[in-house]
């Protein structure tokens, strides 16, 4: 393996989009504020500087539209990276997601592919309220032909964009903006992550955690406290959450026999629901506990700084649900 | 237009007239699956615009498209096929009526979602300006996709990047069911063009001639990076919107109005007083359209 | 229980419609070709003749501006009734009922309510291809706030519709268009089903085959099939998708120890997948095979009839996976 | 405008100023959770609208609403304390400076989409037509959001429903980073109403007593059944957009032009002119304004 250096979320995902419009000029960038202003999280800060306004373009404010001129460009072989600037703003362009961009290769054929990466800032911890708050995996998981990369660190997020570009489909980017300030080794030379394959950050044959974004630090954290406790977890970071690494899931909990996953999404229908669906069906004769779910409450994320942690999965939370399911 | 050019137009508005016709009665033999959408009326605008463009350009189409693909050079046997669900057809028999494209065509698809093609049209068109290479593109969508948002977002976007785009709208009198002018704050679609500061074009579009004056008159301009134009073709749909509608939302009398303009009669008068056509010829085309048409269900059947 | 007369599930899903416009001043229909043309499924033909345009409201094709307009005037107090003609079209509104019609009041506070009752034909089998046959119940199930009924026959369809008017909040109807011909025995005086409360169909303690909308009569065919075998299931009718009725899944999971959702969506994050959870988590213990999901191939759905059943659950594919559960 | 309503005005105006300046403060001193956005050189907008409206008319906001709603009548306490997240916050901290709603007011709320209270205000005022109830519906939204395709769904039903709504755009120049020149085609506004056939106004926005005419001579028109109004303000924000905005995407001379042009010195040297109001008034205003805010700000911390 290549030598590292610590780098941040931000700059990582900076990086790699650099390095693809450097590669490829069919690559191009397109959202909202995202040149000078350099989005609303500076993750495209300066990119603008290198490629011009041609390839770094300020859109007005239509996310539906951004998404599809973005499908009809790459239609004609672009290769086109949406910013949407908060994940929430999504919803104004899921008929583009839904019924354009996740259908138009598998209705048409394979001369009519679209492929597309849209990045979207998501989830809470900000204070922002419920309007900039969420995060779209556990809705977006029920469209056939979407794939959708939620990292948790700065290598993945880097690494995911590369695979995503190599992948050549519809990638939702869900990137965790409390994440973006972390730093993490990231390799000199960027590496793609494949896209579908989880990662095993701690091994351990008592309980399995499988998180994916600002849950995965929460997880290791968990399990350094449950270690004290004489209880060893196998911590999973799904980094894609569609498609799930079923076989890793599967390991895991045959090692395991009991879990918990952690989410961003809302639990009703979400991402655990489905993991535990994938238990249930892969690995029930294992299952020593009923498998878990944590994720976000079935609410409005408030703005208040008072209200809004309840709403999420906590290092606690996760730790007194693994003490339950321990002495089930 | 050319002698020669229009006489092209004429078999080809005759060749769509012919398809739509013979697929109506296979639907009310119940031999169609899901649902279609006939553009008998509309045929000039189809071929109107399709002469007027070249090969590289990007055609985008709507759930009304059957026109636009046989005006574009589609093949009627895949065509049918795709209309039938069998594999050999445009999609693989996926898509169906409303979901068939042709790369080797630039026919980018026909679409279910009313305005969907807009968009892409547009990006189409971004692609070409980053990329500096030739070929305008063209979206048809009915008077109906202007409710909806993404219409604006897309005429926006395509005005400020002088996006080298036709925005074709076939001003068909009716949505469904609904009367353009219960939908529309203004008399004429073309009028919506001044919330974006584009040029557009009201045309006649039941006359092929004036169509494809216009449409080549606008996409020289579009081609040459002058932004992109809106055309109004105004025209009507004699069928009904689709199968088993008795259109009780528009008057009898209206209907005859507007069949006394046929775009495909009035072509043929307009050949036959030129000398260019006689009785004798259309009974001949006729003919031959419907061996050709039946030879290509043939083929679609078995496929 | 009063008389009772067999009509279609169109019929009564109209009857439903007129009595709340009749009883109610403050509700209006709004949506597509819905007065003269009587929309695209002839459910409201002739409701216009009685209530008039200003209260059976045809609009441009506008289906974001339809639910955030009819939100707009809930606000108010008015009891708009939307319908989207097909639900693949709710795509283009998922911002009006994700941001506004699932937020206002929970983030306002009560008297901001926005109370919307959104019908919307769905699903598949009748060939019309990719835009015209999906099923959302699976993907807005992750949508805090929002309640989904997904009645099987003309009486649950007329009496949900009384039921979420009564609940006041934000309902979504998906209707499958296959069942609108369907005849079934309907109470001369329409009566309200209550939102949240499943039905057992047929008692059997064998397998819990647990379905909504049109799966429901195959359940109950397969049903047929399986007792000829000996096997006896327990078919239980969702009606409501959110809330789930989690306290008659357990009831039935509990005795038979075996079951199978059944459903319109696709399986991936879909609602079985949900159903899948909640019995893993509430009836773990009773477990005698693991619990199994029928739902949408994950694909988009063809138009052609030789490919698109295959796409979904049928009666022979509810029977064969029962068998195999029996046999685990 | 009476002299007494002028002076209710320049108070006002003055209120929200300091209740920003103030906010602006909490800010920087890490006091403030999630973001704001401030209304800084937009005051004449929010007063000169809102002294036009009666208590019938229902106001929608957007994200830079708190001008607005001060403008309404708002308790300053129950918004610091929703900003800050408090229970006794006007939506109970769950909103935050972009969540807020006061019913007593008719203030239907500030909201994070951009363009989303569009169509709820153009719904409020279907609401009361249908049931002819009195009071028009009024949104206040920015020159962005005029990009959202829910804007031209919105203009359009209420365009051919002939709707009771003002709708008021306030144009900053700014959507964020991106100038109105570079997402509109079209150099006002305003000329957006064309589409719709739509009557509108271009005023000065940082005047209030053209805003305040302005708006009271549309909304009797439009109170009237006569259709809804499309009122551009052309204002200026002076504040970053929101938290830490360094404004790179716009010249410090630009900003000194308009800062010449700010609605309260413009107000203030007309009042002083007109011998209405002195240095003397304004001190005493000043420190008024300061001791309000300081008790709204210990109730709200303490709520
Ligand atoms: C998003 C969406 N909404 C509604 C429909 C249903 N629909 C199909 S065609 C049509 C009318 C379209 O009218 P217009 O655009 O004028 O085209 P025309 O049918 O007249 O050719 C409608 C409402 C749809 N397919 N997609
Ligand atoms: C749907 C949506 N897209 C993007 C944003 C992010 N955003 C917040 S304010 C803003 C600029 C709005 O500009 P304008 O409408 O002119 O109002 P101003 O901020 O100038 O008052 C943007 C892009 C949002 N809140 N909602
Ligand atoms: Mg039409
Ligand atoms: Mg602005």
């Amino acid at each position: 393996m290549s030598t590292t250096r610590q780098i941040s979320m931000s700059a990582a995902i900076r990086e790699a989009l650099t390095t693809l419009l450097r590669e490829h000029e069919e690559v191009f960038l397109i959202g909202e504020d995202i040149g000078v202003y350099g989005g609303a999280f500076k993750i495209t800060r300066g990119i603008v500087d290198e490629f011009g306004p041609e390839r770094i373009i300020d859109t007005p404010i239509s996310e539906a539209g951004i998404v599809s001129v973005a499908a009809g460009a790459a239609l004609m072989g672009s290769r086109p990276i949406i910013e949407i600037m908060f994940m929430d703003f999504m919803a104004l362009a899921f008929d583009g997601i839904i019924n354009i961009a996740a259908k138009w290769q598998a209705t048409y054929g394979d001369e009519f592919a679209t492929p597309l990466i849209i990045r979207a800032p998501a989830g809470g911890g900000r204070n922002y309220g419920p309007t900039h708050s969420q995060s779209f995996e556990g809705l977006l998981l029920n469209v056939p032909n979407l794939t959708i990369c939620c990292p948790s660190n700065p290598a993945d997020a880097a690494g995911l964009l590369l695979g995503a570009y190599d992948a050549a489909t519809t990638v939702i980017m869900v990137e965790h903006k409390t994440l973006y300030a972390r730093q993490g080794p990231v390799a000199e030379r960027l590496e793609p992550v494949p896209i579908g394959q989880g990662a095993r950050l701690r091994s351990g044959s008592d309980i399995s955690l499988i998180a994916y974004g600002r849950h995965v630090p929460a997880a290791l954290q968990a399990a350094e406290i449950l270690a004290a406790e004489d209880v060893q977890a196998d911590v999973i970071d799904l980094r894609t959450v569609k498609p799930l690494d079923a076989s890793l899931i599967l390991d895991s909990l045959s090692n395991t026999g009991r879990g918990i996953s952690i989410e961003e999404s809302p639990v009703i229908g979400g991402v655990g629901a489905e993991i535990s669906a994938v238990v249930m069906e892969s690995a029930f004769e294992y299952l020593e506990a009923p498998f878990a779910r944590l994720g976000a409450a079935e609410q409005i994320i408030p703005c208040s700084p008072a209200l809004e942690p309840a709403c999420f999965p906590s290092v606690d939370s996760i730790v007194v649900k693994a003490r339950e399911l321990i002495s089930y | 237009m050319t002698d020669d050019q229009l006489l092209t137009a004429y078999r080809t508005m005759c060749r769509i007239r012919a398809f739509e016709l013979r697929l109506n009665e296979l639907f009310l033999q119940g031999l169609v699956p899901g649902t279609t959408h006939l553009c008998i009326g509309q045929e000039a605008c189809a071929v109107g615009v399709n002469m007027a463009l070249t090969t590289d350009d990007m055609v985008f189409s709507n759930h009304r498209g059957h026109g636009h693909l046989l005006g574009r050079g589609g093949d009627p046997a895949r065509m049918l096929a795709e209309i039938f669900g069998h594999p050999n057809g445009y999609s693989g028999g996926r898509g169906g009526s409303q979901h068939m494209a042709v790369k080797d065509l630039n026919f980018m698809g026909t679409h279910g979602i009313t305005a969907g093609t807009i968009p892409l049209a547009v990006g189409a068109a971004l692609n070409r300006k980053i990329h500096r290479q030739p070929g305008v593109a063209v979206v048809f969508f009915g008077e109906g996709a202007i409710g909806e948002g993404i219409f604006h977002e897309s005429l926006n976007m395509a005005a400020i990047w002088k996006l080298p785009v036709l925005f074709v709208c076939e001003n068909n009198q009716y949505a469904m069911s609904t009367s353009h002018g219960d939908i529309s704050p203004v008399a004429n679609a073309a009028e919506r063009a001044a919330a974006y500061a584009m040029n557009s074009r009201m045309v006649d579009g039941n006359d092929v001639v004036a169509t494809y004056a216009t449409t080549a008159e606008a996409r020289s301009g579009v081609a040459a990076g002058e932004g992109p134009v809106f055309i109004e073709l105004q025209t009507y749909r004699i069928s009904g919107h689709s199968r088993g509608d008795e259109c009780p939302y528009r008057s009898r009398e209206e209907e005859a109005q507007w069949a006394e303009r046929d775009p495909i009669a009035r072509l043929r008068k307009r050949l036959e007083d030129a000398g260019q056509w006689t009785a004798a010829a259309d009974t001949a085309l006729e003919t031959q359209l419907a061996v050709e048409l039946a030879e290509a269900e043939e083929i679609a059947r078995e496929s």
